[in-house]
């Protein structure tokens, strides 16, 4: 017993050095990185406990590896959203005819596949047409406007439509581009996993692949002369958004696009001289969506009181640790500002922080506050909202919070609710919320914004679900404009189009934008070197983006 | 004259644990955390409003510093308390109430009923408990009604084969037999004659669902399945995560918070420790008569000699 | 006296509590002879068992010797160090426990128990012990297949000897026996000390034989010393303290047992007022069987616990019903009680069958007429309430009176079951009393319903053997007072032919015998009941071991 | 010994009615939330996905229209051939794929340190119930347990960032390092054990606790027993008396909690998982749960209940042997 007690005591006393040899022994025995060769460029954009391997370009739902579509595969056309210009790709060109109804592309010529074989206008049409057999693999469903997809000769190909629908250029230009002589072969497109990808993109091969790492090589075959400069990608598997900012931190990543809190400090602070970052506003603008068949809600006034009531700067502050700016009042972020039109702009007055004018607006519109300071309705009820956020999404709901504080200063009683996704979007597509914060849809011009928020082609009653236009508001003006927007690919007449659409926008407040959705990007210049930056905006810096990071991934550099 | 019994057991058992020194130090402490959450958010500042710049250290204004979104920490430690002790003190009802009521029932009936109630205690009992919390808190609305919910249906089955061994140990009893055939009928048998002689399980029963309920919910929430706009300590983890509070080193975001938690719960186990003993005086004999004996000298299984001791 | 083996002087024991210690061996004195069989009796809390222990020095805590001496040959143990005392335990005195079942590992084997003491003190390898262990089997007379067993196995009279086996392993001189039969059947209980006697006659050990049954002391013992409260009231010649001794609380032991044969005596129990009514039956029972499920679901066994069991109360009779524990006899009280339901068979309560008239459960009507006490008065009291609260609540729940009658009646049962004065007794709990104020208790509630049958299940088994005649005398008193039919159930057959009128023998849940209590012990006609009577009868085994 | 086999049988069966209470709850739960993955994929891409696509993506996804009950029988039938379907967070892996090596590293962490606080915390129990009242009983138990009192996650997030990412100590994330490749090789199995030393430390931590108090209670409870000191009558040395007659029976209702505390305290590990980034299931779950991708959930939720189903069956097999009262 004694000697037990004894072995106890010691054990206690030698546990701290005990601890210290386990550490000094497990340093010395798991080797570090055997250096040999160059750096490689690491990269974090996905957040994933493990790797999977798959590299089919065509699947929608992001289980490819990134950057399958952006990297490995290549598409014809880059928009390149800072300089608002298509990059010709896999393409060098391309002409309308038919009166909008045929479009014919000129493919570059020296493009060959990773596995030596050359690229010809087949593999487009391929592609295209194995999406036509696989619904799946089109979501974006280029075949509702599309009509045939041809190979004319190895470098020409020709797409005609169904109908005139000029935006379409946009998706089938950034379709990724497989190789037939490979793919022909595969049984079930949509469930293949291509773990060997053969590809034209400057990265095809898989070096090494685990759970937790994975490493991408040069393509020996690339086309464009002398690049990439780097000689291979590694990723990590970093499962949460802390342990991909402590790797950021600690320098072992080069490249990515998280968010990370109070960034100046946290990762600038760090490495002044190498630690950087870069937020272009090229995304959207959030919006706060309040739905338009509810009393009070319906009001135009209203709508606009509620907008003058927050207090935007306060919420890029709290909930965005100022890493972008209040929204324009045409709610187009920076990207797409050449399309803002003065009228609209100098209308959108509503889009500011008054408190007095929200009040008197509501006032006016009949609102009267009740005994406890809230605004009562004609039925004598206190003005009662949730504010629906989606439970996880942290900014969004400081956001909400912001804005409950606010909207309470104008006698407007709300309560920030947050729910699962899957509730908080059927509740959102069925029109069944009071307020909701959401995002809006992209694209080179404002047209899918404008259409998403004001077009009745999405209107579905309250109870159906709804793709887009949640806050269920239609305006036969923009309908019209729309139709007229499809149909033509002149610059003038389409410029015209987009300042009715944004005149229309904030005559009729149906959404509340709240800010630019900022695209993040950090990068790491210990290493490598040739990022895009405010001063040399080749390109946005976010890897968020595919396929735009295309143009980063070819011209980073190594130090 | 009845009256004089309920008064005598509860005395008793008062007494007992206000006389040990475990019970009583961990009483104090859960009471003033109890405290805290009832009269705290009345003599703090707003613990939503946005006052400081974010992550500031504790300073003179700010005792326990500010958030990443420039709250009052100490704010947010003390309107988090509510309810967060709220749900942990209701789950640990609603969980001896569903025991004390299945596992009485399957104990006192025994046979078939038993059978069937048993096996799914028991099959509740080997189910893992987070992946069913959490894919049911993932899918109910969050808030402390689904997050006590949840946490009652997959915690209540441990207690439940708890008071169900206790019931049919008393049950075989002839206190119970002698109350049978005095014509009582069931249920007045369970409530009057068995329940207060599961006083203690019942309370510590009660004081263990609670500690779990409270470190389920911080984990829950933690992960962010409760209702993030709102105040409670699961969510102050949830936002200093959010926040990178330890990357930046803001460790006044979540060290306060952790240490609250630690505390209630520790306090809750020192209740426990006391009901241990109050029920267990063989324990209490056994100390005071470890201090008779010359220091240094355990037991080693040879009664001690110890002549003409005071 | 020369040569005293064992001489223990002025020794005192404390058990440390939270209040004040508990002073439980006051100054006891007294020396035990080479080879003599040294006799200590007393109740239960009189010391006995802790005087034992302090002898062996394994009084677990808290328990502290605050004085005296213990002279093995003349050495103290209570001054020997710590390494010493583990090297005298067992090679210079060994000790058979109470209960073979609890003193046993029930996770080792028994050759693996046995040899632990071997491997230890003598140092023998595994071979070497095996040989030992199987010699002793031999000397207790069980047969090696037993061997790997483990206790949970054996029956408990086979357990009870392999205790003897592992207290003798080392042949000590000195053995103490602490009750080594109570939990034990008589007929077994026979068996054992017959073994024992034997063994030692062979072998020529001392033994302290520990008891609070004097009447088996006096059948072997030479001499004898009474404890009370922690005292050593007197020490004797085991023929003198046959005759009563010197000491008043030994002549009420002697003079509060009841003998199963021999003369009655009548200063011991009243016997009913005579009548010459016709008995009219009250309860009989009817070819009752009663079957318990023992294991599994795919292969269930069943054990057949009361087997086709037919008899009759009469009003205002004492019935018996006498067997050993395993019998069926409490099994065919609680069948009466309603608390279980039988397999087959049936009961009838003043004519009517019951089962037919309420099958599933037992009616307010019955549960009033027939009542039940129970074996262990503390067991059946419920510590969280007073008397007060068990003595009313049938009263309400039958609806027997006006609530301000209540009151007065309670007082009323609890002074007829010698409870004086009641108004204090009515605001007690349980733990507050004593184990035979309890049991008076138990019999006031029964009583208070006003019953036509009361159950009594072994109502003095568990109380100290000097109150056990006091609650008989109740018992016989309320048959005569209250003309209320008794059920005695017990396995002693001395207190049956003193209460009951009528004796019922079971065995293995099988009538075996029934008759008058006089003519029954006088004159059995079955073979088991002989041998009962025969175990239960003074000087048993002095004939048998004149034939040794 | 056939009884042992009927024993071990019944508890088979008592798990296989377990397995598929666990299947059946598994199978409507996620069923029941509102919300559908083809439009939580849409959301991912947050607009750029064309609404048109929608109807082909649930095709892809092999969500039909039919009824519940329809539904339920073709995924028990499924279940039973092995087949988890496939994911829609990882499309087009086989749940299976997915699962298996992530229920490998949890199984080796939760149980290497479930196995490691037990074994120790029953250690502390025998010995500090058979010192009770002494320094070590007055000082280990309630140290422990304020250990105990914090949330697994909170002190494997301070422990990350103490000796992780403030010392650098230890590894910050994942199960190995980089540098080493994947097999049976010394560098491998060392490097595996110094990843899964912190996180296993933390949950020791936590748990370790739990187990001692409990031991030292049922040793408590033994020690009083009278075949402990007919043990110590019989001459029989103190350390031979707490270990092979105390602590050998005190340790079996240990034994029975054990094997009824698997699920709890690998739930404490899943979050210990991902704090520490440990390619194990806990991550893998949350994730699920957020893209509501179903099959991966219910094949997280099967594989995780069928290995606490798996590890109670082993726990009542070593009863067997432990406890002969339970062979007979």
């Amino acid at each position: 017993m004694y000697s037990i007690h004894c072995i106890y005591q010691y054990a206690l006393k030698l546990s701290p050095m005990v601890l210290i040899c386990f550490i000094l022994i497990f340093n010395c025995c798991t080797q570090h990185e055997k250096n040999s060769g160059p750096p490689p460029f690491v990269i974090s954009q996905e957040q994933v406990s493990s790797f999977v391997r798959n590299f089919n370009p065509l699947i929608p739902s992001g289980s490819s590896r990134w950057p399958t579509i952006s990297g490995i595969y290549e598409p014809l056309f880059i928009y390149n959203s800072m300089t608002g210009i298509y990059v010709p790709w896999l393409a060098t060109g391309y002409e309308w005819k038919d009166g909008n109804l045929q479009l014919d592309v000129t493919l570059r010529e020296n493009v060959i596949w990773s596995d030596g074989e050359p690229f010809t206008a087949n593999d487009v049409s391929f592609t295209f047409n194995l999406k036509k057999t696989n619904a799946a693999l089109d979501p974006r469903a280029s075949w509702g406007y599309l009509k045939s997809v041809e190979a004319i000769n190895n470098h020409l190909v020709r797409f005609k439509f169904l109908r005139i629908f000029v935006p379409g250029l946009h998706a089938l230009t950034e379709q990724a581009i497989i190789p037939k002589h490979i793919w022909e072969n595969i049984e079930d497109p949509v469930k293949f996993t291509n773990p060997d990808p053969v590809a034209t993109g400057p990265f095809t091969e898989i070096l090494r692949f685990d759970h937790q790492i994975w490493e991408l090589g040069r393509n020996p075959h690339y086309w464009q002369e002398g690049k990439p400069a780097v000689e291979r990608l590694r990723f990590y598997a970093y499962p949460t958004n802390e342990q991909a900012t402590i790797a950021l931190i600690n320098g072992e990543v080069d490249w990515a696009g998280n968010f990370i809190p109070a960034i100046d400090r946290v990762f600038v602070g760090r490495d002044p001289d190498n630690h950087h970052y870069w937020f272009p506003r090229v995304g959207g603008s959030i919006f706060l969506y309040v739905n338009t068949t509810k009393p009070f809600l319906d009001n135009i006034e209203v709508r606009k009181a509620i907008s003058l009531a927050i207090n935007r700067e306060l919420i890029v502050r709290v909930a965005m640790y100022d890493y972008t700016i209040p929204a324009h009042p045409t709610a187009l972020a920076d990207g797409l500002a050449p399309w803002r039109s003065e009228t609209a702009t100098e209308n959108g007055d509503w889009v500011a922080y008054d408190i007095n004018r929200a009040n008197e607006m509501l006032d006016e519109a009949g609102f009267k506050k009740g005994p406890n300071g809230i605004r009562l309705l004609p039925d004598g009820n206190e003005l009662f909202f949730d504010i629906s956020i989606v439970s996880g999404w942290s900014d969004w709901i400081r956001a909400a919070q912001v804005i409950s504080q606010n909207l309470k200063m104008v006698g407007i009683n709300t309560r920030v609710k947050t729910r699962d996704f899957g509730a908080w979007l059927s509740s959102m597509q069925n029109g069944e919320f009071d307020m909701g914060i959401a995002w809006t849809e992209k694209g080179p011009t404002p047209y899918r914004l404008y259409r998403g928020l004001m077009s009745s082609e999405f209107l579905k009653p309250v109870g159906e679900t709804a793709e887009v236009n949640w806050h269920r508001f239609a305006s036969d003006e923009v309908d019209s404009l729309c139709i007229a927007f499809e149909k033509t690919s002149d610059r003038d007449e389409i410029k015209q189009i987009i300042y009715r659409m944004q005149e229309i926008f904030v005559d009729n407040a149906p959404a509340i934008p709240l800010f630019a959705e900022p695209s993040w990007g950090q990068y790491n210049t210990k290493r490598f070197t040739n990022f895009p930056t405010a001063k040399n905006p080749y390109a946005q810096i976010s890897p968020n983006y595919p396929p735009e990071n295309l143009l980063v991934l070819v011209n980073v550099e190594p130090k | 004259m009845a009256s004089r019994k309920s008064d005598s057991i509860l005395f008793r058992w008062v007494k007992g644990i206000i006389h040990n020194k475990k019970a009583l130090s961990g009483s104090l402490l859960v009471l003033s955390f109890i405290m805290i959450a009832a009269i705290g958010p009345y003599i703090t500042v707003d613990p939503n409003a946005f006052l400081d710049t974010p992550l500031s250290p504790p300073s003179a204004s700010h005792w326990f510093g500010t958030t990443g979104q420039g709250q009052d920490v100490l704010a947010q430690t003390i309107s988090g308390a509510r309810q967060t002790l709220l749900v942990g003190f209701a789950t640990g009802f609603f969980v001896v109430l569903i025991g004390a009521l299945i596992g009485g029932i399957s104990g006192f009936y025994g046979g078939k009923v038993d059978d069937v109630l048993s096996m799914i205690i028991n099959v509740f009992l080997v189910m893992p408990g987070l992946p069913l919390m959490v894919i049911l808190a993932s899918w109910l609305p969050p808030g402390p009604l689904t997050l006590t919910g949840v946490l009652v249906i997959t915690g209540w089955a441990w207690n439940s084969r708890v008071i169900r061994s206790q019931m049919m140990a008393l049950r075989d009893r002839d206190f119970v037999s002698a109350a049978i055939v005095s014509g009582e009928r069931n249920i007045r048998i369970i409530l009057i004659e068995i329940m207060p002689r599961m006083l203690s399980l019942l309370a510590s029963s009660f004081i263990g669902a609670s500690i779990y309920a409270i470190g389920a919910q911080v984990g829950l929430e933690f992960l962010g399945l409760g209702d993030v706009s709102t105040i409670t300590w699961g969510t102050n983890l949830y936002w200093a995560s959010n926040d990178l509070a330890l990357l930046t080193g803001s460790w006044w975001t979540f060290v306060p918070t952790g240490i609250c938690i630690a505390f209630v719960s520790f306090g809750l186990t020192l209740i426990n420790f006391g009901i241990d003993e109050v029920t267990n005086p063989r324990l209490i004999s056994e100390r005071n008569w470890r201090k008779y004996l010359p220091k240094g000298k355990g037991n080693d299984g040879i009664t001690p000699v110890i002549k003409n001791h005071a | 006296m020369p040569n005293p083996i064992l001489s223990i002087k002025n020794l005192n024991v404390e058990y440390i509590t939270q209040s004040d210690p508990n002073h439980a061996v006051k100054n006891v004195s007294f020396d035990i002879q080479k080879g003599e069989i040294f006799g200590l009796v007393g109740e239960s809390g009189s010391g006995k068992s802790t005087v034992v222990q302090s002898i062996l020095r394994i009084l677990p805590p808290p328990a502290i010797i605050t004085g005296g001496q213990i002279l093995l040959n003349g050495e103290d143990i209570l001054k020997m160090s710590d390494a010493d005392v583990q090297k005298f335990r067992w090679r210079q005195i060994s000790i058979v426990m109470q209960s073979a079942l609890n003193a046993l590992n029930p996770v080792l084997s028994i050759r693996q128990q046995i040899s632990d003491v071997l491997f230890i003190h003598q140092g023998l390898n595994k071979k070497e012990a095996d040989v030992r262990v199987k010699e002793l089997f031999d000397l207790i007379d069980i047969n090696h297949d037993r061997l790997d067993s483990f206790p949970h196995e054996l029956s408990g009279g086979m357990r009870q000897r392999i205790v003897l086996a592992i207290a003798l392993a080392l042949m000590p001189p000195f053995i103490i026996m602490d009750e080594p039969t109570t939990a034990l059947d008589v007929i077994v209980e026979r068996e054992i000390l017959f073994k024992v006697l034997e063994l030692r006659k062979e072998l020529g050990f001392t033994i302290l034989f520990i008891t609070h049954d004097l009447n088996l002391l006096l059948e072997f013992a030479e001499r004898i010393g009474v404890m009370l409260q922690g005292d050593l009231i007197e020490v004797d010649n085991a023929s003198k303290i046959g005759q009563g001794g010197k000491h008043e609380y030994t002549k009420k032991l002697i003079g509060s047992l009841p003998s199963a044969t021999g003369p009655r005596r009548h200063d011991l129990i009243p016997l009913p007022d005579k009548k010459d009514d016709k008995p009219v039956p009250l309860l009989e029972l009817r070819n009752l069987c009663k079957s318990f499920n023992l294991s599994g679901w795919i292969n269930p066994k069943k054990l057949l616990a009361v087997n086709d069991v037919s008899f009759t109360i009469n009003k205002s009779e004492i019935v018996s019903l006498v067997g050993e524990s395993g019998s069926g006899k409490s099994t065919v009280a609680r069948l009466i009680a309603r608390l279980i339901k039988p397999t087959s068979g049936s009961i009838i309560l003043n004519g009517k069958n019951i089962f037919e008239s309420e099958p599933r459960k037992a009616s307010l009507a019955y549960r009033r007429k027939v009542q039940m006490v129970f074996q262990d008065p503390f067991g059946s009291l419920n510590s969280v309430h007073t008397v007060y609260h068990h003595l009313e609540r049938p009263i309400k729940r039958h609806k027997l009176m006006d609530e301000s009658k209540i009151y007065p009646y309670i007082i009323d049962m609890l002074e007829a079951v010698d409870l004086s004065p009641g108004v204090v007794f009515a605001d007690k709990f349980p733990h507050e009393m004593s184990g035979g104020e309890r049991q008076r208790v138990a019999i006031a509630r029964a009583l208070s319903l006003k019953p036509e049958l009361i159950i009594a299940d072994e109502p003095t088994s568990m109380l100290d053997v000097s109150i056990r005649l006091d609650i008989l005398r109740i018992l016989a008193n309320l048959r005569n007072q209250k003309n209320v039919a008794i059920l005695f159930i017990t396995h002693d057959l001395a207190s049956a032919r003193y209460l009951a009128d009528r004796v019922i023998v079971l065995q293995n849940g099988k009538q075996v015998e029934e008759g008058l209590s006089e003519e029954l012990t006088k004159n059995p006609q079955h073979h088991y009941t002989k041998q009962l009577i025969a175990a239960a009868s003074p000087g048993w085994l002095k004939k048998n071991l004149e034939n040794l | 010994m056939s009884t042992s086999i009927q024993y071990l049988l019944r508890r088979l069966g008592f798990y296989a009615i377990a397995a598929w209470a666990a299947l059946t709850l598994n199978f409507f739960i996620p069923r029941m939330m509102p919300g559908d993955p083809a439009s939580i994929i849409f959301a991912r891409f947050r607009g750029k996905l064309n609404p048109e696509a929608m109807v082909a993506l649930r095709e892809t996804f092999g969500l039909t229209d039919e009824p519940l009950m329809g539904q339920y029988f073709t995924y028990l039938k499924n279940l039973l051939s092995g087949d988890l379907g496939i994911s829609i967070a990882y499309f087009p892996q086989p749940v299976t794929e997915i699962i298996s090596t992530a229920l490998l590293w949890t199984i080796f962490l939760a149980g290497t340190s479930l196995i490691i606080s037990f074994s120790l915390g029953t250690l502390l129990g025998t010995l500090v119930a058979w010192k009770r009242g002494g320094r070590l009983d007055s000082f280990l138990p309630p140290a422990l347990a304020f250990f105990g009192a914090f949330p697994y996650f909170w002190l494997a997030m301070v422990a990350l960032f103490a000796f992780g990412f403030g010392l650098g100590w230890f590894p910050l994330r994942h199960a190995y390092g980089d540098a080493v490749t994947p097999g049976f090789n010394l560098p491998f199995i060392i490097d595996a054990i110094y990843h899964a030393f912190l996180p296993a430390l933390t949950m020791v931590m936590v748990s370790l606790g739990g187990w001692m108090l409990s031991m030292r209670n049922t040793m408590i409870t033994t020690l009083g027993a009278d075949y402990i000191t007919f043990a110590r009558a019989k001459g029989l040395p103190s350390k031979m008396v707490m270990l092979k007659y105390a602590a050998r029976n005190a340790i079996l209702p240990n034994f029975t909690g054990f094997g009824m505390a698997l699920g709890f305290v690998l739930s404490g590990a899943l979050l210990t998982e991902i704090i520490f980034s440990y390619p194990g299931q806990g991550y893998l779950l949350l994730e699920a749960v957020r893209a509501q991708d179903f099959p991966l959930m219910q094949g997280l939720f099967m594989t995780i209940t069928l290995a606490v189903l798996g590890a109670n069956w082993l726990v009542d097999i070593a009863i067997l042997f432990l406890d002969p009262r339970t062979r007979r």
